[in-house]
């Protein structure tokens, strides 16, 4: 299995999920994170402060897949989350030893 | 660049004007004429109430209806929604001064505006003129009236939210206040005004206030077009909370509004107060009704939502109708009101935040009302309404309301139809996208993480 | 599916009784008669501080007291707790205007009860009744004192907070405020009430308000059950700014509730506002400094539940101490509060908001200590205290004291039994996790992700 | 352990002198003279109006003031700043009763000071001075004058945010409060004062209140040093809603606070109402203009600062100028007290919430101008400034800002050193990373997780 | 060593990490997350709008453990997670490389 | 490719952030996060109830980097996080399968 982990432009969250759930994807896990890359910040004012803010809001994206069609997934969600422009974020593929569902006790990729 | 470009464009747009009341200042100050000591007719009691009555009525607006809408847009939003009353509460408080003032209840023109002879307040002092109320400095009902002046383009925002350019904002404001209300005021309560000559009854400001927001938020709302999103995606209020204090300090502010309309610290105030408050009650609990049947729970914005319709509905007759005509009016502004924003979704228009379901048709409801329940017993200097014996003053009320609706429906897309051609009436798709608070103002709601 | 059902009929039996106000309304049409012209005796000074007071006094509901429990629950339940105060207020406005204020104040029965007939405001018009109120509208009385009757169920709510049904909390206010508030409202401030009859010293409301609510809440508490992982999990407040905002917000109302109680604008109002700020005061340093000795921080939840505690203990004193007085009242308010709320966790039951604790014990300690400082120098209307030489007012407010105890602690255990059979108190384990914003309102307090 | 054993000390520290207040009490008791009935020269219209703007001053402070500034301070830091505000109006109640009314407004030691004679409200009771206000209670008049002297010392705990200890707060604001605050109202406003006497016209505190806070915030920026990590991480605002709602709060409230200052319902009120209003608009406006000029985008916390600047620019001008002079006076505030904001940075000095570029500024220029747009026409009680032909009145109030500057200045600074050396200024670094709410209170402003 | 990462119910949280603590783990790092899956979410109105709400709170707790005890840990967790409604949600298994302690530098097991 | 994830104080986070920029690092996704370890939590106290808190407030940041400088970024993390102090967190290293940069479909090391 795989864990597909994703790092998204926040406004496309929705886009993706309905394309991963097209895929058959069941489960996901969403958070909110702070992104720091090529992308420019903005910058911020109080007063007499300026600030400017490196880290932008994204979304991360977690799901756990059969290897099997981890690539299929990777690229649903380039497709889905693709705007062009700099900052659209990062794909990763992390291997994952083991899955349980608690609710059942189920293993491995019956657990996804 | 080219966002670079329309803003610098824009900027001096909205910059000119605010340098226009800046240079109209001094013009002004030979106006400030010696104030004689104000004559003996001046009641305290009833000068304590219009003060205390005009410091209510701010509140409304901030911090009263800046969180009412502020908490029902997304964080990224948030201030930016907030900016808009803030900034019409300075705007106003100029242009009052200035020539606001002077061309709603200044020396009549034709029954349709004032002169301009009252332009920075030149007599305007501590005397009472008797021809608006005659046991309190003239300047306090200047100040009173100056608070209605305000609020009414501030409910307008609501559909403003999430999209609008902020220079055109401030460019609107000014424009709108100037050509929409300061005559809508003047018809409704200036001397030889036409409606007033008509026999309209509008104690508080149905008309002028409520009718005049609504219409021109629908206006507003077919020129601006929907947000990106709109439809697809969900757009739950970022700050529910916000939204009920809003709606409680707008509850509590209404009694500034409604029983200082009275002018006077008496028994008509008095009945105005409760009325007001018998009135968002009953509202309150009607909205709450609704959705409790029709959508299985009552929502806590639902009710909040019925309260604010509830005043709105009471307020032209506040000062006409009494406790238990008052709870009928209230709730037929609960359902009303709810059933026109239950239908919006279907009409395909995005008034964001409600203002033509709450005060269009909530303010259309309460002029109509008045026709109905208005009663000499109540208010001898009224009249009576439709279930009073009298049918005429339904008629009289649907023609200003019918007025109110055209000048201020036509009004508005005039205005913004020059506005768009001028400098554009939307932010970027990506300024949208980013926020209105990062995009134009620089700043962030709440900062940070937590942690810190 | 049980659930669904359960709540189908919890549903009718809340939005009956507001389809009953609604019925009842037209019956009390005819109640609006002909207002004569106020008579002259009407006070512009008193009439201006008794509208801005009763603004105040609402404002103490909404938004204040909801922000103060708001604040205190978790988030998950915020917007049910803050609905618990808003909805009260409409309420209780239109129960008040049928029924309640002449269940209160209307013509005497046997010195329990008033009669029906002021029903719908029969007769209460802006008109002074000199039995209450001399130089004020009688609708201005009658409206200021629906203020104490919002707020007083409202209080109580900080009890059922986090896990009471909606639909049992709709029917318990109306029941409660028609067969507990309104009977004792008589009792205490009625022509020929019993307790006034007596010479009961209670000048705004201590025990009317604070004591009644406090024990109604420990009724409440006993009925209701624990909060599911009560002792075992954190609770926190969701959000402290908010508690300290609503209980500055009480402060700043209260001089309405206290100064307001003197019904003028006179030398007793100002003393009623100074000694109401000085015993909050005092207070709020009390808990402050009990937190600091105890528990080795000086919190500032103490520091707001003190003001509040002794907000509460000075009510019914307010009007016959002076500000020295005052001081001991608050410190005794602050120091018995504290400890109350320290001993309640072992005591076992879960009072979540501490009603019990600030409200029963702090409206129990100020109407014995108006039994203490009472002076007729304060007030010439009122009797001399125990420390000014009449020890037998002690005793008679001992007798208010229990009395009230008696009269609320029962009456809310037989209505909250009624309740459990017919509809049930709580909501199930499940919404009660999900917290009641989902599960009853189908909203949720913060929405979305920070990012949008 | 070391921490522990300062805290010990400091503890004590700030404990003895609330337990002072506590023991002073009862020797106050004595001074609960029977009250004559009140005179019949009290107008219930003014006192009215004087309890109604008591309470809004009040709610300047909390929650007013409390939201600006806890809103513009790291998350770690909002219930400790909250908490400055809360308790100074609870530490004030207590001195203003038992001797700080006294201090400053009892009978005269040489031009200076009040004498202690009325320690405890000895002889203030509801008859009315004539020598402060002829027609309201004495008692009105005193707690009116306490809502001024606790937000001074709160506006000061800008510059305390962040890291003060709390036990050294405590002490600091008696201190103060006894030996430079009751001083300064001396001066300016008791009989006798030598700042009176003089001449200088200060109608609501510009010298009293901003000049003497602002300074005195200097004085503590220097002595406290900078926060850990000042100029070097970003600190927004954790909540700049909060900040918003502050600022509205503030105008709101001002209404009070100015036209309050006239001791009467009267034009001269209505008249300070009105340029209160218009000046906070000015500069609300001009400080965003300001802020679109130079830094691009026109931004909220501008605007709200902007409208704060304003109202401290107006006020001791607001019982002598008219309108038009108030737009000058508000731009001027806006335009100057930006430039401070921004100029701070360059200075070196970590004055955390801009007391010194807004209520120094601010409350000199304000000062300063009155000496420029005072006139007769307005207040014939007042005088001329330059502009009005009287060159005279601009040094009067020269030599009153000179005198405020310094004894501000020079009392904060031997204030804090002799704090500084008894019980230190600030917290601990350990403590201060980890933040006031924390380490100080032991409670988290927002509890938990959102999913709670 | 394997991170344990699991999705839980957050009103399990205190009970995990009671279980968890037992077992002797001393160390854990929690986050807020919202889940997508199998268990349906909530509507939520407002005025005239009704949302479907698929995303729903959860609580993720990770914990890096030597490898000898993961599944013990693993079983632990879903014991006390465990409720046998649907949306218990999940834990899985990922391999680690190295682990270092920020005050120390101790590296690997020795440094959980 | 290697995922470096760390544990580390808030008031570390500018810190870290700058070291890493210095070593070329250009890109890294932060989360706020609650730590449970060795470090003591404080107590809480709101009117009658005292609550320890043991969760304390931490900052976790990801980044994902080229096998062979990841060493180098772990001690760059150590070295600029380090107090001294109980709490100063973890480091953990964890195998990548594979990266991709959204915008461009940049895959492995080039996507980072
Ligand atoms: N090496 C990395 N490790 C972890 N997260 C990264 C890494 N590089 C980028 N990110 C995340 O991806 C987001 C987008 O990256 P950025 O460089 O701004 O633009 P782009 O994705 O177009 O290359 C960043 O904000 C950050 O959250
Ligand atoms: N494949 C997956 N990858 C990552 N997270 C998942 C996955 N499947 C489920 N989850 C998480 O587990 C939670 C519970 O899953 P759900 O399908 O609702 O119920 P159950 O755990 O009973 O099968 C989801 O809300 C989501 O956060
Ligand atoms: N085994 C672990 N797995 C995941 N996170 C851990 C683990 N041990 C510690 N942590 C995280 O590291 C933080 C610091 O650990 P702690 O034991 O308090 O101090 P130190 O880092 O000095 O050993 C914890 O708050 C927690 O977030």
């Amino acid at each position: 299995m795989k864990k597909i982990e994703a790092i998204i432009k926040p406004f496309k969250l929705d886009e993706v999920k309905s394309k991963l759930s097209e895929l058959g994807i069941h489960g996901l896990t969403v958070s909110e994170v702070k992104g720091f890359g090529r992308q420019k910040g903005h910058t911020e004012l109080y007063r007499g402060a300026e600030y400017v803010v490196d880290f932008l809001p994204k979304i991360k994206i977690e799901t756990v897949v059969p290897d099997h069609i981890a690539m299929e997934v990777v690229e649903a969600i380039i497709a889905s989350a693709h705007t062009g422009r700099i900052g659209d974020g990062k794909v990763f593929v992390i291997p994952i030893d083991e899955a349980v569902r608690i609710r059942t006790g189920e293993r491995g990729e019956e657990a996804l | 660049m080219k966002v670079k470009g329309v803003m610098k464009k824009s900027f001096i747009w909205a910059i000119l004007p605010i340098l226009l009341l800046i240079i109209l200042t001094p013009l002004a100050l030979g106006a400030e004429t010696p104030e004689a000591q104000p004559l003996h007719t001046i009641d305290k009691g009833d000068t304590a109430w219009m003060l205390t009555s005009s410091a209510l009525v701010l509140m409304m607006t901030i911090p009263g209806l800046f969180l009412f809408y502020g908490g029902l847009v997304r964080t990224k939003n948030a201030l930016g929604t907030i900016m808009h009353s803030f900034i019409i509460a300075a705007l106003i408080s100029v242009q009052w001064v200035l020539w606001g003032y002077s061309l709603s209840f200044g020396p009549d023109k034709w029954g349709i505006i004032g002169s301009l002879s009252w332009f920075g307040l030149n007599g305007v002092g501590a005397d009472p003129n008797p021809a608006y109320a005659a046991t309190i400095p003239h300047q306090a009902f200047m100040v009173f009236q100056l608070m209605f002046a305000i609020i009414t383009p501030a409910l307008i925002t609501g559909t403003f939210a999430e999209r609008a350019k902020f220079s055109t904002f401030v460019l609107f404001v000014l424009l709108w206040a100037t050509f929409i209300y300061d005559p809508l005021a003047h018809w409704v309560w200036g001397v030889k005004g036409w409606l007033r000559e008509l026999g309209a009854l509008d104690f508080a400001g149905g008309t002028v206030v409520h009718i005049s927001s609504g219409v021109s938020a629908l206006a507003a709302a077919l020129m601006f077009g929907k947000r990106i999103g709109y439809g697809r995606e969900a757009m739950p209020p970022h700050n529910l909370p916000f939204s009920v204090i809003g709606a409680s300090l707008l509850w509590v502010g209404w009694f500034g509004f409604n029983a200082g309309s009275a002018l006077a610290a008496d028994g008509l105030a008095t009945n105005a107060f409760v009325v007001t408050n018998t009135a968002a009650a009953a509202a309150a609990l009607s909205w709450m009704v609704m959705d409790w049947v029709l959508k299985g729970k009552p929502t806590v914005l639902g009710a909040a939502s019925g309260a604010v319709a509830g005043l709105v509905a009471i307020t032209p007759a506040s000062g006409f109708v009494g406790p238990i005509s008052s709870i009928f009016i209230g709730i037929g502004g609960g359902v009303l009101c709810s059933t026109a924003c239950n239908v919006k979704m279907k009409l395909g228009y995005d008034d964001s935040l409600d203002v033509v379901g709450v005060h269009g048709i909530g303010g259309t409801w309460g002029a109509l009302a008045t026709g109905l329940f208005a009663s000499k017993a109540i208010n001898a200097a009224g009249n009576n309404g439709l279930f009073f014996g009298n049918p005429a003053q339904l008629w009289v009320q649907f023609v200003a309301v019918a007025a109110t609706w055209i000048f201020a429906f036509v009004g508005t897309l005039i205005i913004l139809s020059v506005l768009k051609v001028m400098m554009g009436l939307r932010i970027s798709p990506e300024e949208e996208i980013e926020g209105v608070d990062i995009s134009a103002h620089g700043e962030v709601a709440y900062s940070g993480f937590h942690t810190k």
